[in-house]
């Protein structure tokens, strides 16, 4: 099922929300055979994380080539975040789960069946954005269609959402796990406290995602929170705190595929904080040589995870270097494609500013 | 059709809501087993069972911002809060997500959620259970601000409030809860957001209010009727919907508008509703518009002489339009 | 030092703050005699402490008469909590230290330096209530006189303004600690959490005080949150968490103290855990009955910390029978004398009321 | 004296109050070693200490919580809150708390701190990075809320609000951060709250308004002048306290207003302003009171069409002047 990115992402055509692959997952499983437990993880499906992660760092250094052009807005980047995001997503039931995603978080929704196209689109603020219909900045995320909803910019309010979606399934009944992002630094608000808490006396099926880069812009961790495991958090609320490497796609769906079946179960949330790093400063707005080391960055990316997956899966041979190459060519032309077709589409019709405001009688 | 307190029609009203849809529940601080402090949600654990009647923790934020999520995957959620003076810890989670869901994902999501709050005075909260929040949530496009004044209104603008599929804020006047009765039909009916009711006709001057003013502008037009004066008293109802007609319309006939709000009168909704006079009908006017409201001080006092020196009274709505109509 | 709270309560004479007391306290300790560490409590200061403990409880049932007579408005009691709050404020420097207490907390203000006349001028809410002249109900304590910080009713909030004091005294180098004190319902606040993360991050000399009586008013503590024990929190913060038996005024002086000593060596805050009772209900408005049992709550009185605490000092002969029928006999014309002082007393001029919404230029 | 842009005149005005008064310290999201993001405190750490400007967690509640207590305990601090768009998470602590400290304690504690926040539109910031708030912390008693035009007016007003002992929420446009520069005396001065400034004389329309569009008056008013219309400019500089009497003089003399602000209309402060003059100048006025504002949606979109719509410029307020002038 997962093949199906490869095509949306090329064709830019609608996704098409696919339910219940649990099983299918089981049946692809080959155990052992990659040293995975029982985690539905597929050859053909690490192939297609790669695909994401490549595309997305691809479709990510050209938003900065084209806001340094002055052709292009502000950029946010998941630049360094691929793996993490992309093995987080591949966990879940794409179309069905609920994700809420964090403006970090552009590998996650390609990998959730976003396309270029659409990101783009998004990006250049036009009238056919899905995300907002251009009315938001770049990497606020959302789609119905997607089973992803929309956020603001107010860091940690999702973490309420998510709870929220999950309180919905838990009394419908109907089996969708709920997900939200959200940074390290976003940690430090009292709502992902009062999420947590809330999810975990009412034994909700969602699972709080913290990626911990280190930074919050330029606020480094030690001096946001004097513990540095975001997970460590867990324990106060009777909840599981997990920490993975968010450089390792395959450990990252590992675990978010445990917190995905625990609270299928009905047994509640989870708290996962996968340790990442971003390579580029906070958005294309911000300096980061002010406030971290060249050396630090260059120490960083030594780990980054495009490049030891990439070398995983040849090694592993599930990747050739032809199929990379094809993939690399590929993936520039969906980019091309993306940028052409976002560049011509049309901007919002002012005449629409006052729409959806309001709905039903009130409309 | 029977004859309920402003408190039981609400009530009712959360029942039959719940009757009828599956989707409605109900959560918040002490709401089901203790029934909420007001007892107004009494029974309805007992009726609709703990899946649907929550006892919540703590935390204002959070039931705000998970009632968001429950709606968009297919709850209809009424959240309350237990005094109006909580929710500002929500206030984030209301109006900058909540209020902009609709808009700033083109139409994607919507929140169909009702918050319900107690509010206002005269009943010895002091500062913090007594506070009218009314305009600072009737400034944000997206969400609608419903006061309702009698128990008729209460029954009938709350299955509106939950039939609109945006967020509603639901203002409950303490001091009406057990004070006043009144026929409620026994039928599910909707009163539709935005629509004022003339509550009483009259000639000299119009006085524009909500809530438990409302009781108090016609206890001033019985009193001055007694003195010829003639009060025509405009219930809005719901203020964000904001019903520009029918105070424009009231203005045109009378000339002389006095506006009654216990909230603090410096940014109160007491101003939109003279702004809106001063740009649609200026030239109806034969006298200042008096704004009749709470003092600007932070809150209404604990001490009997403090809170009364606060409150706006019928007899202070009966002075000054006798004041008005001499103008 | 302590005795004067015995000559303060009674004569409702003003109270002078007392500076630096700590010397003191190890002068008159004397190691090893009751089984203590070297915590400064002497059997003078043991004594007093049930003194405020027996006070505070007279004058909160003669609330409750006033209230049930319709003499007076509602009533927050500290019933059941008196030897958690006693312990605490004793092991701080009265008048010197901060404390920003809870609506829960009349013990604590008492002991803190609150007469009982300003306690009822506070519950008539007359205009010489020197908590807020009348403005705020009861239990909105607060006196710049005492260091004690006037708070709301949003619960929680006093937590930053603890740490916010704390911060002052870091930066002035002013050698105070600061206290705030919350229930197990206001833990789940948001703002408990970024508090004690930001006094945390900045090793601020605070002291956060979580009075755990197991409800919310009527929301018990298991739907409150999974773990029971609020103290659990401290540790995702890097900070202490220590749980007490809030029926013990000594030991939670104890770890009080070691808090404050903590505090003022330079090494942080402090999360503090006593478990205690409300033996009443939540105020004069509420009715118990409704969410829990007449036996849980005989069960709870038998650990009266009231009762156990004098025949631990009778049992030591710390205290006599004689000397505990004469400070009954005192307290009841403490009471007599405070009811009828502040019966007496003015109301709050209603010309006041637009006094001191600002100062300064604005005034 | 020296010319500096808006920021600059910020960032000196910080400067020059930390050099003379130990008490005031900075803190908030990146703003020692980064400068914050707008870089207005940038230098400040070097020359102040990391005791004295402090990188804070991320979390505004704690932040403005924080700063109530250290000022009760001798401080004087400054908080930033990154963008106004971020500054409801702290709702509850500056309206509920810093704002009702002093009354609720009967005068015994005072809190003086300034919160500093860049607000408004016109830079693509889009629904979260372009809010006007002002008119939520203007409704509050015990808040004063202030918001500049010029770099002088910065400077001076940003020293009077660090002067006054409660809370002032310090409102920096981000559009005129570097856009425009004035002439700023070296030595301190102070401008007082509550002030406004007539910052252009004129006959027919008097047009109110405060921060960036007061610019975009006086450029509307050169533009008018050409066409034989003189336009009237009144600065209010602090919304909270209000020169009413400013208001009211300028009213008599032109018999025509005009009220201009980003904020949505519905509830912006724009009301008040209406509200005063149809309570205290209704029979100066010839023709109704028009709000020129930012619309009734949620927030201005990012898309630049959509911006434009939203933005109240130059073009507009001439235009809606000019219409003005001939009614
Ligand atoms: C409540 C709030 N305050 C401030 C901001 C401004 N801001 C945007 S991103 C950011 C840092 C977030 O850091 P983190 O959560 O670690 O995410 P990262 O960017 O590192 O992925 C800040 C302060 C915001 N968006 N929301
Ligand atoms: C933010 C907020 N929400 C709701 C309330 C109403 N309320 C007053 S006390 C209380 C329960 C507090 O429980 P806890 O913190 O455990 O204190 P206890 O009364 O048990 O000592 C509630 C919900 C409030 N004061 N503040
Ligand atoms: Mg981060
Ligand atoms: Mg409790």
């Amino acid at each position: 099922m997962w093949a199906s990115v490869l095509r949306d992402t090329l064709s830019g055509k609608d996704f098409r929300p696919v339910q219940a692959t649990g099983e299918r997952y089981r049946q692809e499983n080959r155990k052992g055979r990659f040293g995975l437990p029982e985690s539905g993880l597929t050859p053909e499906l690490m192939k297609d994380m790669y695909y994401v992660m490549a595309l997305s760092r691809a479709l990510d250094d050209r938003l900065w080539v084209l806001n340094r052009q002055g052709r292009g807005p502000t950029v946010y980047s998941s630049n360094g975040h691929e793996a993490t995001q992309v093995g987080s997503a591949f966990a879940l039931r794409r179309g069905e789960d609920w994700i809420v995603p964090y403006y970090r978080d552009m590998t996650l929704v390609l990998a959730w069946g976003m396309t270029p196209r659409e990101v783009m689109l998004h990006f250049f603020a036009k009238a056919e954005d899905p995300n907002s219909g251009g009315r938001q900045m770049m990497a606020h995320w959302g789609s119905r269609r997607l089973h992803m909803l929309s956020t603001g910019a107010v860091v940690a309010t999702q973490n309420a959402h998510a709870a929220g979606l999950a309180l919905a399934s838990k009394i419908l009944k109907d089996g969708r796990v709920s997900a939200c992002f959200f940074g390290d630094g976003s940690a430090s608000q009292g709502e992902f406290h009062e999420a947590l808490n809330f999810a975990a006396v009412n034994k909700l099926p969602v699972i709080f995602f913290n990626e911990n880069n280190g930074y919050a812009i330029s606020v480094p961790l030690n001096k946001q929170t004097v513990v540095q495991d975001i997970s460590a958090r867990a324990a106060a609320y009777g909840v599981p705190g997990i920490m993975v490497d968010g450089n390792d796609p395959v450990k990252v769906y590992e675990v978010t595929k445990a917190a995905a079946d625990r609270a299928r179960r009905g047994e509640g949330p989870t708290l996962i904080e996968a340790k990442t790093y971003r390579f580029v400063p906070h958005s294309s707005d911000d300096d980061d040589r002010v406030y971290r080391s060249r050396e630090e960055v260059q120490e960083q990316k030594k780990h980054d995870p495009l490049i030891t997956f990439a070398e995983r899966l040849l090694k592993d041979k599930i990747l050739t270097e032809a199929e990379k190459t094809e993939m690399a060519a590929k993936i520039k032309q969906v980019v091309d494609d993306a940028t052409n077709y976002a560049d011509k589409a049309a901007m919002p019709d002012p005449a629409t500013i006052g729409q959806y405001v309001y709905g039903g009688a009130l409309a | 059709m029977a004859v309920k307190t402003f408190l039981e029609a609400i009530r009712e009203g959360l029942r039959q809501e719940m009757a009828r849809d599956a989707r409605v529940i109900i959560y918040g601080e002490d709401v089901a087993v203790r029934g909420g402090v007001f007892r107004v949600t009494e029974g309805l654990l007992a009726e609709f069972g703990a899946d649907r009647v929550i006892d919540s923790p703590l935390a204002e934020a959070a039931i705000v911002g998970t009632a968001v999520g429950a709606a968009v995957n297919g709850l209809r959620p009424v959240p309350e809060i237990q005094f109006a003076d909580f929710i500002f810890p929500a206030f984030n989670q209301i109006v900058q997500e909540a209020a902009r869901m609709r808009y700033r994902s083109n139409n994607d999501f919507e929140v169909p959620i009702v918050i319900r709050a107690p509010f206002g005075g005269g009943v010895r909260g002091g500062l913090y259970h007594s506070q009218s929040v009314e305009a600072f949530f009737a400034h944000v496009p997206g969400m609608s601000v419903v006061i309702p004044s009698t128990p008729y209104d209460a029954k009938g603008l709350l299955a509106a409030a939950i039939d609109q599929p945006d967020p509603v804020l639901f203002l409950e006047h303490k001091a009406l809860y057990r004070s006043i009765r009144g026929e409620v039909p026994d039928e599910r009916y909707l009163i539709q957001l935005g629509k004022a009711e003339r509550k009483r006709e009259g000639t000299d001057v119009t006085v524009i209010c909500y809530g438990l003013m409302v009781g108090f502008a016609l206890k001033a037009a019985e009193t001055l009727a007694n003195e010829g004066i003639s009060l025509e008293v405009v219930d809005l109802r719901s203020i964000r919907p904001l019903d520009r007609e029918a105070i424009v319309e009231s203005v045109r006939k009378t000339g002389k508008v006095m506006v009654v709000h216990e909230d603090n009168k410096t940014g109160g909704f007491g101003a939109e509703i003279s702004a809106v006079i001063a740009e649609e009908a200026l030239f109806y006017l034969d006298a200042p518009i008096v704004r009749l409201t709470g003092l600007d001080v932070p809150a209404m006092g604990f001490s009997p002489p403090l809170e009364h020196a606060f409150m706006v009274t019928a007899e202070k709505i009966t002075e000054a339009a006798r004041e008005l109509a001499r103008f």
